[in-house]
């Protein structure tokens, strides 16, 4: 009972300097000081304190981390969470040890399904979320042939299983698909025998800086004319690194758009100020989770693992980023999700103004349901 | 068939890219001689030498050794047959001491050279066959000195040392004074002779003195063939030795000088 | 559409000139690293950094100088080349007589450290840059949409390394660089300025790297990885080669900028690899790479 | 023995009306280091116009590190080197170059990167009196028939003739040349003595490493010989004679 | 003996470290230093410079994983599996690379390293990027529980000694002896009747089998098998240690291996991350301009200045 070693600890786990940077590294370390502060600093009357270390987007040294943070430092919780290798390694040990993840950033479902465990958080999005949220509308608006270029490794390849398995729940046809390596600089290759297809879409089921360098190529061998180009997932950093003329008006859906009410302006003014760059999703995603964490520690009146879950469960999320959610017992946490248009260059404001907020779709529309086997709160 | 040959060439040819450079040569090694191979710049010598000693491989003929074809075999393998070369410039081991260079000679007759799990301590054993060979070559004082420092003539004298650590059946010597001082010269020269005993020799060497010592027979190439054959006073007595290597108007008298005492000896070489 | 065994022929027209392009630029950098290599004995793992600098230099120049692309051509890579020909004299120069190693581990960190200086200052998502107007659209050939840009890869590139191939094959200042590699102390007894050749040969070979760097700016995403990615591979390809072989260096990288393409096409898991198994086989085969000459 | 004797007195002759000085090099108090060893240690020499000089010495004794200390190529040298009035000591290697210097390497540094001809045509010329490219196919036939083959796959003998035509070709006046009969043929050998006699004609200084005494002796005008990184002995031609004994001790002859 | 002293002062540091020190990060540091330490074996003893050691690394580690988790081995035998993978990996490339010298020797094996990392990626075992994981730790001569970070940390140093002390003696063999020979003069060795490709080979067979030994015990101290084990920044990285501690000394590797996990580990905590890759490479800089004799070279340069 009460709070061990007299702190709550909280570590980030991110990508301080890889490719996944500027999706959940540095940014997701201020958002989760900013929750803490917002908190107040402290609770039940101790101290709150984060730390942070860097992945380096490798499996063996999140999880060495990890380990090193439960076994040495007293860590209770670990936030941030970005690549799903890692996160697969690191939610292992957090397990192990009855600590709890929670994950604002990987994109995998496996978290919530076949490697599910009762001490896993996953919060903001993930591959089924955005798969049904962008792919499903497209097939039934007529959009019945499908190719994709895939990042030749697991998150990619779930991506594309999803939304392979959402096309053909709709009636719709995969013509082929093509597997590139993380971290190409080439796609024309691809983006050729994506033309060749005859696809009416061509959907990318890559991320980061694969999405916007096979955009990219689309656009100059002229696909994205004579076929709809789709990013399946697509952050913030990402969008604005995409030459407005060829993204615009290409469809996406995400967890979180910073500029879709006063209350998302509110919070992403602030953070902003101290990061130096509007939220992508991941960001506000550890933000509302750690509070959400922080505000269950408060009602438990204790950092243990299982009451702190349990409240957590218990307690429904609700701030500027969690709408209309609850968290599953699974430890899916079910919100709205936002269909988003990118802006054409004429549409802009300025730099930071890219997205067009088109819908808003509801939670359990396109989250998977939860497995029996993951509902903990009946085993 | 009354002589003894250790080594024959049969129609040696060595072509580079359209060059020959060695044509259709026919060597005939004597058992127990020192036989010397001299000629003009270019003639050759050095191809014949590799291709004895397989560092380059013959476009045409084939080598005997003691009777057996040894033409397609590898130099390591060569090297364990007997025949050892030794080379241009001071080919030892700088940073191991005098003596571990001859005995890692001596190791490599031993067969525990693949024993990884062994002290070095076994190779003790070796010690004083080492010491015996360096004895030989008037290295003794030296045994523990790194090879590194030794002068230059002193190099060389290991070199014959580790060289007879294999106690090759067949040393092949290529310019052994090359770049030495005159005393040098002469101590590699008695060393030479005095290591032939037991074993042939075949050696590439401009220093007539050194030649007209030493050997007991003489092939002279020119432009990758032989030109002639025989002991020192036949071959220097060849008018077209004389005017292709020698360069003096053959007749004109010539012969190696015995040691110089005199300022009348300090002529260029060709001179009588 | 023209088959033959069940090849769609068209589609691999496409794919062949795909590589072409993109052997343009393992050309480029190839070449780069081969002349740094071949002539100065320095391998330079920065060369991939110098790759990237080119392109976040066009970014700046246009985004904050207001310079375009035709300027940023020229001025870009002699910027690149100026910071090279800093980085030689002031790190590289010290360590010049030690084991090549060195410089290898040398470059690296200098290539370690630029790129987490641009993560730092610009994030890691990347850039975007625009083609420029006179080279936006395309030509429909038989069996693919060629865009104009990617064809003025082809043209600058074969120009850029046919003429630097002729400087150093065929010209005296070509010699006295092949010589100075050799023997700089002898080349300097004969009255020629090594310190100086050496230090502008650096920047030249970094400045090819810069010139790619803009090149590539608007078809890649202008971003702090890019270089790193690419440069074991480039150096592969010189290795490939033939270390020190300028012509090698080039030919190779258009060759396997077409191995890739093809492998993208058949087998695209296998594309980042294959390289490496072309290089396994050649030196096996011929052990100093395919233009080498052999010791 | 007269045939190849030079046909002027010890002192030279002046040839040629360029304003040069008549002494070529002057070196005065030299020392030189290679990293931490001390090679020479103090040496003075001079060499006029038209000299032949040779440096005559044990293996190690430092006659090559004097010619390398001229060209600037050891480590660390201090004292003074005027070569044609102009003082060197603090010249990097290439500006010494162009004081008319031609340097001949004892271990020939053939460029196996080019082929014969161009290392013929390697070196800049530092003057414009250099021998044709033809001249020196004429005395070095060798290099002729080769002169398409790569440099270093010239025999040991070929590449020594060519490490020496190469500077020929430069102008240089003064040459610097280590030990250049090594290697070579008898014939060969006897037809550089003529050649480098003739270069004496033509007003060239040269000082000249040597290993063959007998090759040396009766050209050259005076000799130095070196111990220890000394200067010990200095022996005009006229001397020899004379001096015998004390060359046996310090060569071994 | 002075080294004899040396050794038994260290040895006795190392029982007594988990006192102070996190075990686990000690036993990062073992491994990496065997690793380092069979890397030197090659590039400081025979002068090879292997670019591609992490294939070796990675092989030991993913083949004792899927072993352990499969076919539910006890850790000594997995170890053991592991390693002889390794070796014969090292057999193969060994075979193939000891036929080019110098720079070339380098680029065969990354290439043939680079095949490893494609096999290791594409194969279904491996679990792709997210590697190998929950590799059982299991229980030691099936009684000893590993899963105790202490008893662990005793298993990884007694392994540790071991591949020390193999290499030392291998230096100091017969087989040492032409080794070193071989490195001072090839072409000798070989007019001396030394078959000198069979003796690299060997080299390299060992110090592969050595490289595999380390992985595998990586692999059951994090539970974890990954591509980072088999990818070229990690040969990159072995390289690195070598030079920082001191190539050609025997203890460099440790020392080496000790300094840069120690950073590393510094660095990746916290906000100096951001900043990883420019200290990392100031590092490399600084090295190589000023200390390039290593940590344990510039000692030794010392002691023999001073003494
Ligand atoms: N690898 C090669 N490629 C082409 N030509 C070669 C090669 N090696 C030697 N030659 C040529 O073959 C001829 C014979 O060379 P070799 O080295 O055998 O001469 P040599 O008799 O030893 O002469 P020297 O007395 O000058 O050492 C020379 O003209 C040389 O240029
Ligand atoms: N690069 C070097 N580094 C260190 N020491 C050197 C170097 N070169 C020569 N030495 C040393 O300098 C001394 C003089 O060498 P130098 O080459 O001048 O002798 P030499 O009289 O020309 O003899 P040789 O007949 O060997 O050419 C020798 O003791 C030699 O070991
Ligand atoms: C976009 C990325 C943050 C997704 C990440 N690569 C993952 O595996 O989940
Ligand atoms: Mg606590
Ligand atoms: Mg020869």
């Amino acid at each position: 009972e009460g709070i061990s070693d007299d702190k709550v600890k909280i570590g980030v786990l991110a990508d301080m300097g890889g490719v996944y940077a500027d999706i959940c590294g540095p940014g997701c370390v201020t958002a989760v000081e900013m929750a803490v502060e917002d908190f107040g600093g402290s609770v039940l009357g101790k101290p709150i304190e984060v730390i942070s270390a860097d992945d380096q987007l490798k499996p063996d040294v999140g999880s060495a981390k990890v380990r090193q943070w439960i076994e040495s430092e007293q860590v209770d919780t670990v936030a941030g969470l970005v690549s799903s290798a890692v996160v697969g390694a690191a939610t292992k040990v957090l397990t192990d040890n009855k600590k709890i993840a929670l994950i604002s950033t990987a994109a995998s479902n496996a978290f919530t399904t076949s490697s599910c465990s009762p001490y896993n958080v996953h919060w903001t999005y993930n591959v089924t979320a955005v798969a049904n949220g962008t792919v499903k509308p497209m097939v039934q608006a007529g959009k019945k042939k499908w190719f994709f270029i895939t990042a030749d490794y697991a998150f990619g390849h779930a991506l594309e299983k999803v939304a392979t398995d959402v096309v053909e729940q709709n009636q719709g046809e995969v013509v082929g698909a093509v597997r590139a390596p993380l971290g190409t600089t080439d796609f024309s290759s691809y983006v050729l025998q994506a033309q060749a297809s005859g696809a009416d879409v061509v959907a990318l089921a890559n991320a980061g800086a694969d999405t916007v360098n096979s955009l990219k190529t689309a656009a100059e061998f002229g696909l994205t004319q004579t076929a709809d180009v789709a990013g399946l997932l697509v952050f913030t950093p990402n969008a604005q690194a995409m030459d407005p003329s060829t993204a615009g008006g290409m469809t996406l859906t995400t967890g979180f758009y910073w500029d879709y009410d006063d209350a998302t302006r509110a919070w992403s003014a602030r953070f902003k100020e101290r990061h130096g760059a509007i939220p992508a999703m991941g960001h506000a995603g550890a933000y509302s989770m750690t509070m959400h964490y922080l505000k269950a520690v408060e009602a438990a009146g204790t950092d243990d693992s299982d009451a702190v879950m349990a409240k957590m469960k218990e307690m429904k999320p609700d701030d500027f980023f969690a709408r209309n959610a609850t968290l599953r017992a699974d430890g899916r946490m079910v919100h709205d999700m936002y269909t988003v248009k990118i802006k054409n260059p004429d549409e802009r404001r300025d730099g930071d103004d890219i997205f067009k907020v088109v819908d808003v779709l509801a939670g359990d529309q396109v989250y998977e349901p939860m497995l029996p086997e993951c509902n903990f709160a009946k085993s | 068939m009354s002589q003894d040959f250790i080594l024959e060439t049969r129609n040696l040819v060595k072509a580079f890219k359209g060059f020959t450079a060695v044509d259709d040569v026919n060597l005939k090694i004597e058992r127990g001689a020192i036989h010397a191979l001299i000629g003009p710049n270019g003639a050759g010598k050095t191809t014949v030498f590799n291709l004895l000693t397989k560092y380059l491989t013959p476009t045409d003929g084939s080598l005997l050794y003691n009777g057996r074809d040894i033409t397609a075999m590898k130099p390591a393998a060569i090297a364990r047959a007997g025949i050892v070369r030794s080379f241009q410039i001071s080919a030892v081991f700088p940073h191991l001491s005098v003596l571990e260079n001859v005995r890692v000679a001596l190791q490599s007759r031993e067969g525990n050279s693949f024993h990884f799990w062994k002290p070095v301590k076994v190779l003790d054993r070796l010690n004083d066959r080492a010491m015996e060979l360096l004895a030989d070559v008037g290295l003794a004082d030296f045994a523990s000195a790194r090879t590194l420092d030794l002068p230059y003539g002193r190099k060389r004298a290991l070199e014959i040392a580790t060289t007879l650590a294999l106690e090759p059946e067949l040393m092949l010597l290529d310019e052994p004074t090359q770049g030495m001082g005159h005393e040098d010269v002469e101590v590699v020269a008695d060393l030479i002779k005095r290591v032939s005993a037991g074993r042939t020799i075949l050696m590439v060497e401009h220093n007539l003195q050194v030649v007209s010592r030493l050997a007991d027979r003489i092939t002279v190439l020119q432009r990758g063939a032989v030109l002639t054959e025989g002991d020192y006073a036949t071959v220097s007595a060849d008018p077209r030795v004389r005017e292709a290597y020698l360069g003096v108007a053959a007749d004109e008298p010539a012969a190696p000088q015995s040691r110089p005492a005199s300022v009348e000896a300090l002529a260029p070489e060709a001179r009588a | 559409m023209a088959t033959f065994l069940g090849i769609n022929l068209f589609g691999l027209f496409g794919q062949l000139l795909v590589g072409l392009i993109n052997g343009s630029f393992y050309a480029l950098l190839s070449l780069g690293l081969a002349i740094i290599f071949g002539l100065l004995k320095i391998i330079n793992f920065a060369q991939g950094a110098m790759y990237m600098l080119g392109a976040f230099g066009a970014w700046l120049a246009l985004n904050h100088l207001g310079i375009n692309y035709w300027a940023a051509l020229v001025l870009v890579p002699l910027a690149v080349g100026a910071i090279g020909i800093l980085l030689e004299r002031v790190l590289v120069r010290p360590i010049a007589h030690e084991d090549h190693l060195y410089s290898l581990l040398l470059t690296f960190g200098i290539a370690l450290m630029l790129q987490g200086l641009f993560t730092h200052l610009f994030g890691s998502s990347g850039m975007p840059y625009a083609i420029p107007d006179e080279l936006k659209g395309g030509t429909r050939l038989p069996f693919m949409y060629l865009p104009d840009y990617r064809a003025w890869i082809i043209v600058a590139s074969a120009v850029v390394c046919g003429g630097t191939w002729w400087m150093i094959e065929k010209t005296r200042l070509g010699a006295y660089l092949r010589a100075g590699t050799e023997n700089p102390q002898l080349m300097q007894a004969f009255g020629i300025n090594v310190p100086l050749m050496v230090t502008l040969t650096f920047g030249f070979g970094v400045a090819l790297a810069g010139f790619a760097g803009v090149m590539a700016a608007p078809v890649y995403s202008v971003s702090p990885e890019m270089g790193s990615n690419l440069l074991i591979v480039v150096f592969a390809i010189v290795v490939i080669g033939g270390m020190g072989s300028i012509g090698g260096a080039i030919l190779t990288g258009l060759g396997m900028g077409i191995v890739e393409g093809l492998t993208k096409y058949f087998y695209p898991e296998a594309s980042t690899t294959v390289i490496f198994l072309v290089m396994v086989i050649v030196l096996l085969l011929k052990p100093a790479g395919l233009f080498g000459k052999e010791a | 023995m007269t045939s190849l004797k030079p046909h002027f007195d010890q002192q030279g002759v002046a040839t040629g009306g360029r304003k040069s000085h008549r002494e070529k090099i002057r070196i005065s108090d030299l020392h030189a280091f290679y990293g931490e060893s001390h090679i020479l240690h103090g040496i003075d020499l001079r060499v006029q116009q038209g000299e032949l000089v040779t440096l005559l010495g044990r293996n190690g004794s430092g006659r090559s590190t004097t010619l390398r200390a001229i060209m600037n190529m050891v480590g660390r040298r201090s004292g003074s080197i005027v070569v044609n009035g102009t003082e060197t000591i603090g010249l990097p290697p290439h500006r010494i170059a162009h004081l008319g210097l031609g340097y001949c390497p004892e271990e020939r540094g053939i460029f196996s990167s080019l082929n014969v001809e161009e290392n013929l045509l390697l070196p800049p010329q530092v003057r414009s009196d250099g021998m044709s490219v033809e001249e020196l196919y004429e005395m070095f036939p060798n290099l002729h028939e080769r002169r398409y083959s790569q440099g270093t796959r010239l025999s040991g003998g070929e590449q020594q003739m060519l490490a020496l035509a190469r500077i020929l070709r430069t102008g240089a006046n003064i040459l610097l040349l280590d030990e250049i009969t090594e290697g070579l043929a008898p014939v060969i050998v006897q037809k550089l003595g003529e050649v480098l006699v003739r270069l004496k004609q033509r007003g060239l200084t040269i000082l000249l490493v040597e290993q063959n005494f007998r090759f040396a002796a009766p050209i050259a005008d005076r000799h130095y010989v070196m111990e220890h990184g000394h200067i010990v002995e200095e022996v005009a031609a006229n001397e020899l004679e004379a001096k015998t004994e004390l060359l046996n001790t310090y060569l071994g002859v | 003996m002075n080294d004899k002293k040396l050794y038994l002062a260290l040895f006795i540091l190392a029982l007594a470290a988990p006192a102070v020190l996190y075990p686990v990060f000690l036993m990062k540091v073992l491994c990496f230093a065997l690793f380092a330490c069979a890397f030197n074996l090659l590039l400081g003893f025979a002068g090879l410079l292997s670019f591609g050691h992490a294939a070796f690394l990675g092989t030991g580690g993913y083949v004792t994983g899927y072993l352990m988790i499969n076919a539910g081995l006890t850790p000594e035998l997995g170890i053991l599996a592991g390693t002889l993978a390794a070796g014969l990996l090292g057999a193969v490339y060994g075979k193939l690379a000891v036929r080019r010298e110098g720079i070339y020797f380098a680029m065969v094996t990354l290439a043939l390293a680079q095949l490893a990392f494609f096999f290791y990626l594409q194969a279904p075992f491996t679990g792709g990027e997210d590697g190998l994981q929950g590799v059982p730790r299991g229980e030691l001569f099936g009684f000893i529980d590993l899963s105790n970070n202490l008893a662990m940390y005793y298993f990884v140093l007694a392994i540790f000694v071991f591949g020390f002390w193999l290499i030392r003696r291998t230096v100091h063999s017969p087989f040492g002896q032409v080794l070193k020979a071989i490195r001072e003069n090839e072409p000798r060795a070989i007019s001396l009747g030394y078959n000198v490709n069979d003796y690299k080979w060997l080299a390299f067979v060992i110090s592969s089998a050595l490289a595999g030994l380390a992985g595998s015990t990586k692999t059951l101290v994090f539970q974890l098998a990954s591509l980072n084990d088999v990818h070229w920044h990690l040969s990159g990285e072995v390289v690195l240690m070598t030079l920082v501690g001191g190539m050609g000394t025997l203890l460099g590797p440790l020392v080496g291996a000790g300094a840069i996990v120690t950073i590393q580990n510094y660095l990746s905590g916290g906000e100096l991350g951001n900043y990883i890759h420019i200290i990392l490479g100031a590092i490399f800089v600084v090295c190589v301009l000023a200390f390039r004799s290593g940590i344990v070279g510039q000692f030794q340069k010392m002691l023999k200045q001073n003494f």
